[in-house]
């Protein structure tokens, strides 16, 4: 049982303090936050710009300086909006943390693929742990996200499918290899679901664990909207997601197949 | 201890799910029986899909949740599949289809072609956050309450059917007596409460997309037993009692107040799917622990008391 | 900051008491006075002395309050005398009388016995736990509460008559429409909700010994403010907006939801007295701070967003 | 700003656990309660026999066995039934405790007087201070209430008006003769209210300080019904109260004068 059955839980309307241009489609912003000890990577917030919400994954966890940033790419309406308007003194709501992050206690060496902005959810893991190696995949050298981000103990294997910055191919292409030198035993990803699908089935080839952060269309972001509930369990990716481990991945039935929209329809991957 | 049989289902408990809840997907209503329901009432749903209201449509707020989903849901095509896969549950946990519309041939048309796959419907004719014409714009009119309710009855034989009412009216009982008059076989006690309106504070903008939404959870309870308790005491139909039951405690001053079943729905934010284990639990032991023999014992026993 | 000024009453702060709490004796409204409210609403009152319900009258549950005093006060004879001597604080503190009764010619009789001791009469008919013909009895009706008011309005020509209106109606906005229609002057929005029940879980006992109580405090602002919200888009009169204030956050949006002025009641049980100064306070920091001038700048602010 | 905003506080149902006839119209009843350290000699609880609910002082305070107790007086239908036909194992609603105690820290001498079955309010007090000494008085011998409560380390003083027991006279007057001693530096009282200002009086005269219990008709005993303000400052018995300091009983202009009923009408001494 809960304690804070009856807390205020609206939206925490917060003044941007930083933006970060990543690349020409992805941005991050950074806002004041109380950082308490159960915000952990892996976690999202619901982001409201005072007319949509979405929930987006947290991509920077400053205790320090008590700030919390999210990275977005331009992928409809809401987040072009963001990008393109969104600045420096604006206000957006927040509310959260929720969700299940990582849980990388007690492994050896952590491989962690973000695809995309998908390294937004893995981002924060370096500063949590120090057993993490990344991968950060794009399309092209111009798509890296957090290129100047990481401090330079922390090892990030680059990768874009043309090949014009760090491996040239898939992220899952470069996985493989390094997996292949039995370094890692627990693969960590973020990404298009495409990917993470690929990443399970490389884990359980390679026979070692794995968390992948899944995306499902949300409302409440509370557990009970149901909308992002996921097949055949119906574990709810707002709740004991977006991070699942390999048991819960292994009876998601809908993983790498399909998703429902905001009517709950199913549409096809 | 539970045990109850009433519309012709089979109850091992009197704990179901409440409409809006989950409910969506049959994986997700498989999930809330195996974490103990009695039975399932699954998301609204009508003949086209739809996507609801924008976000910010489910909100925390002190006491609960203020929500304006606005009946996102699959349309009776895609909700058929569903509800086909979940038969392998019906004969311990029992499942009632919510349904919407905004005519009594909508409703007639949905329940017909679902009746096979469920054990009742259950009217919603109440939800304060539908688009003109659905919900509550029904439910706060005794005719069209009365009209809806004879229609499907009409039409559709072998299958209770359970009216949901909405507390937001002058005087739930003369809605009550509507649908009992057209012929409801049970109803369900409360929907959301308001609608309600939260502000941002530092903006001054309404949070929720569609500025007003249903309240939900705790802090309802006492007005869905002051409903419980009157609408009691005018029908002689079975009432379903829903509206803030987080514990035990909450569930015996529903059935007390004359809620022969109970819907539980907002409370699974605060305590998970686990909920209806815990209470079953604990509603079991203090019925023992006081002699009772079964659950029906209590229904309606504030009423009776000197 | 905070100075307004409506209804021929200079205010000092927008935070009246509200109806129903202390309110009794002269003492308990000065002792209100002296810890910061801008006005105070006096306990409703009639002709006849009225010894209210039984108890249990109020009792805390969670998120507020569920009260069935039942209108309890001395009668217009005893009450003048308590006006009176509230002469002392009228030129800084307003004082509004709240009245109650079951006819035109009670509500005017109460009125022209006290018009000369206060800045303003409110019409209490709204309340849910009046005995039959009083209270919301008549809020309930749009007819009843145009005649009403209608008639103490042609009955009292120099004090302004405010009406209290009762939430629990199908649509407020149409009693708020009848209230203005007949003359009134401000409407205050919102008397306590339901009402509610709750039972004793160990005894099924209703715990009030009238049953049923209006619900008031914190868990009712979501519906207060829904009600402000409508009604300001209905009506051109000021409003009065009560039901759960406790932080100045929540007068905030009061105001922006449209009410010029509030008035704080069970917030007392949590805050003391003391919750005037601190809300006072609060405010005219917060306006300070995001450069407004005068409170009347955020007053609907919300109706006029983009 | 207090924490418990949203408390359900409804009457808790106990059972009683013993009875003890103290007179031939005094009763007190013990019952099982959580004796948290924040509960004090001079508050009371709300008791609701089901039916109808009134304010009532607590008698016993019994931290070693988490018990409490009431001790009621037949003076009306409530208190009459309570007496006549409430026993072991029936049930009792309580709420709170609630309202202001007494406080008798750094005093050297405490002279505290009980009228009837006032005493019920200061006998805890010989459990909480070691420098307390009582007078239990009443009309005659068979009133005199908890004669056999106290341990033989408490002092008290037993005081009848026909002197059967104890001292012949009021217990103002006893009272007086003990304060002549000069010994005692307050004195505390719960009783009639026309002792509560003979105390009162006697305090001025003999220039010690007073904590006198005041009753007043109660409606919610939270400090909103407004139902127990007194005169002339408004001061709410149920908060501020039931026991009032020297410099509050001189402002309140009712004390000994009038009290109001539940219609809040004025009713005179």
């Amino acid at each position: 049982m809960i304690e804070n059955v009856y807390d205020d839980e609206v939206p925490n309307v917060v003044e941007i303090k930083e933006t970060i241009i990543e690349t020409p489609t992805v941005k991050t912003f950074i806002f004041p936050w109380n950082i308490t000890d159960d915000i952990h990577p892996g976690q999202f917030v619901m982001v409201w710009d005072l007319h949509n919400e979405k929930p987006m994954t947290i991509s920077i966890i400053d205790r320090e300086n008590n700030l919390m940033g999210i990275t977005i790419r331009k992928a409809g309406p809401f987040t072009e909006n963001m990008y393109d308007n969104m600045d420096v003194g604006d206000l957006i709501g927040i509310r959260g943390p929720y969700g299940h992050g990582y849980e990388l206690d007690g492994y050896k060496k952590v491989l962690a693929v973000g695809g995309g902005s998908g390294i937004a959810s893995l981002a924060p893991l370096t500063s949590f742990y120090d057993n993490v190696e990344l991968i950060s995949a794009s399309s092209c050298a111009d798509e890296l996200v957090f290129n100047k981000r990481f401090d330079s103990d922390v090892v990030v294997h680059k990768c874009t499918d043309d090949g014009s910055c760090g491996f040239k191919g898939f992220s899952t292409q470069l996985a493989e290899e390094l997996l292949q030198t039995g370094e890692y035993d627990v693969i960590v990803g973020c990404g298009p679901e495409i990917m993470s699908y690929k990443l399970y089935e490389l884990s359980i080839k390679y026979d070692v664990d794995c968390q992948l952060a899944l995306d499902r269309y949300m409302k409440c972001g509370l557990g009970i909207c149901g909308q992002c509930c996921i097949d055949d369990t119906g574990l709810r990716v707002c709740v004991e997601g977006p991070v699942f481990n390999k048991n819960q991945l292994r009876e998601l039935g809908e993983f790498g197949k399909y998703r429902r929209d905001a009517s709950g329809s199913i549409v096809k991957y | 201890m539970l045990e109850q049989e009433i519309l012709g289902m089979k109850l091992s408990n009197p704990l179901f799910l409440a409409a809006g809840i989950l409910g969506t997907t049959a994986s997700s209503m498989k999930m809330v029986a195996r974490a103990g329901a009695g039975g399932i009432v699954t998301k609204s749903f009508s003949i086209e899909a739809n996507d609801g209201y924008d976000n910010p449509t489910i909100v925390k707020i002190e006491g609960g949740v203020i929500n304006s989903v606005g009946l996102a849901s699959p349309g009776v095509e895609a909700k058929k599949e569903e509800l086909k896969d979940l038969n392998e549950i019906r004969d311990k946990t029992p499942v009632i289809a919510s349904i919407y519309g905004d005519s009594e041939e909508v409703f007639s048309d949905v329940a017909n072609q679902t009746k096979d796959y469920v054990d009742a419907f259950e009217l919603n004719v109440s939800c304060p956050h539908a688009k003109c014409g659905f919900g509550s714009n029904i439910g706060e009119n005794p005719e069209l309450t009365h009209d809806i309710v004879s229609s499907v009855k009409d039409n559709i034989k072998d299958v209770p059917i359970i009216v949901k009412l909405t507390p937001n009216v002058t005087d739930i009982t003369e809605i009550a007596k509507a649908a009992e008059d057209a012929g409801a076989d049970a109803l369900t006690l409360i929907n959301s409460v308001g609608p309600g309106l939260r502000i941002d504070y530092k903006t001054a903008r309404p949070i929720l997309n569609n500025v007003f939404g249903g309240i939900a959870g705790p802090m309802i309870k006492p007005i869905a037993l002051k409903c419980v308790y009157k609408t009691y005491e005018t029908v002689d139909i079975p009432l379903f009692g829903v509206g803030g039951i987080r514990t035990y405690k909450d569930a015996l001053e529903f059935l007390y107040a004359g809620a022969s079943l109970l819907q539980i729905g907002t409370s699974i934010m605060y305590e998970g799917p686990e909920i209806f284990k815990n209470i079953t639990h604990d509603l079991s032991n203090f019925l023992e622990e006081n002699g009772y023999k079964n659950v029906e014992e209590i229904i309606g026993l504030s009423h009776n008391l000197g």
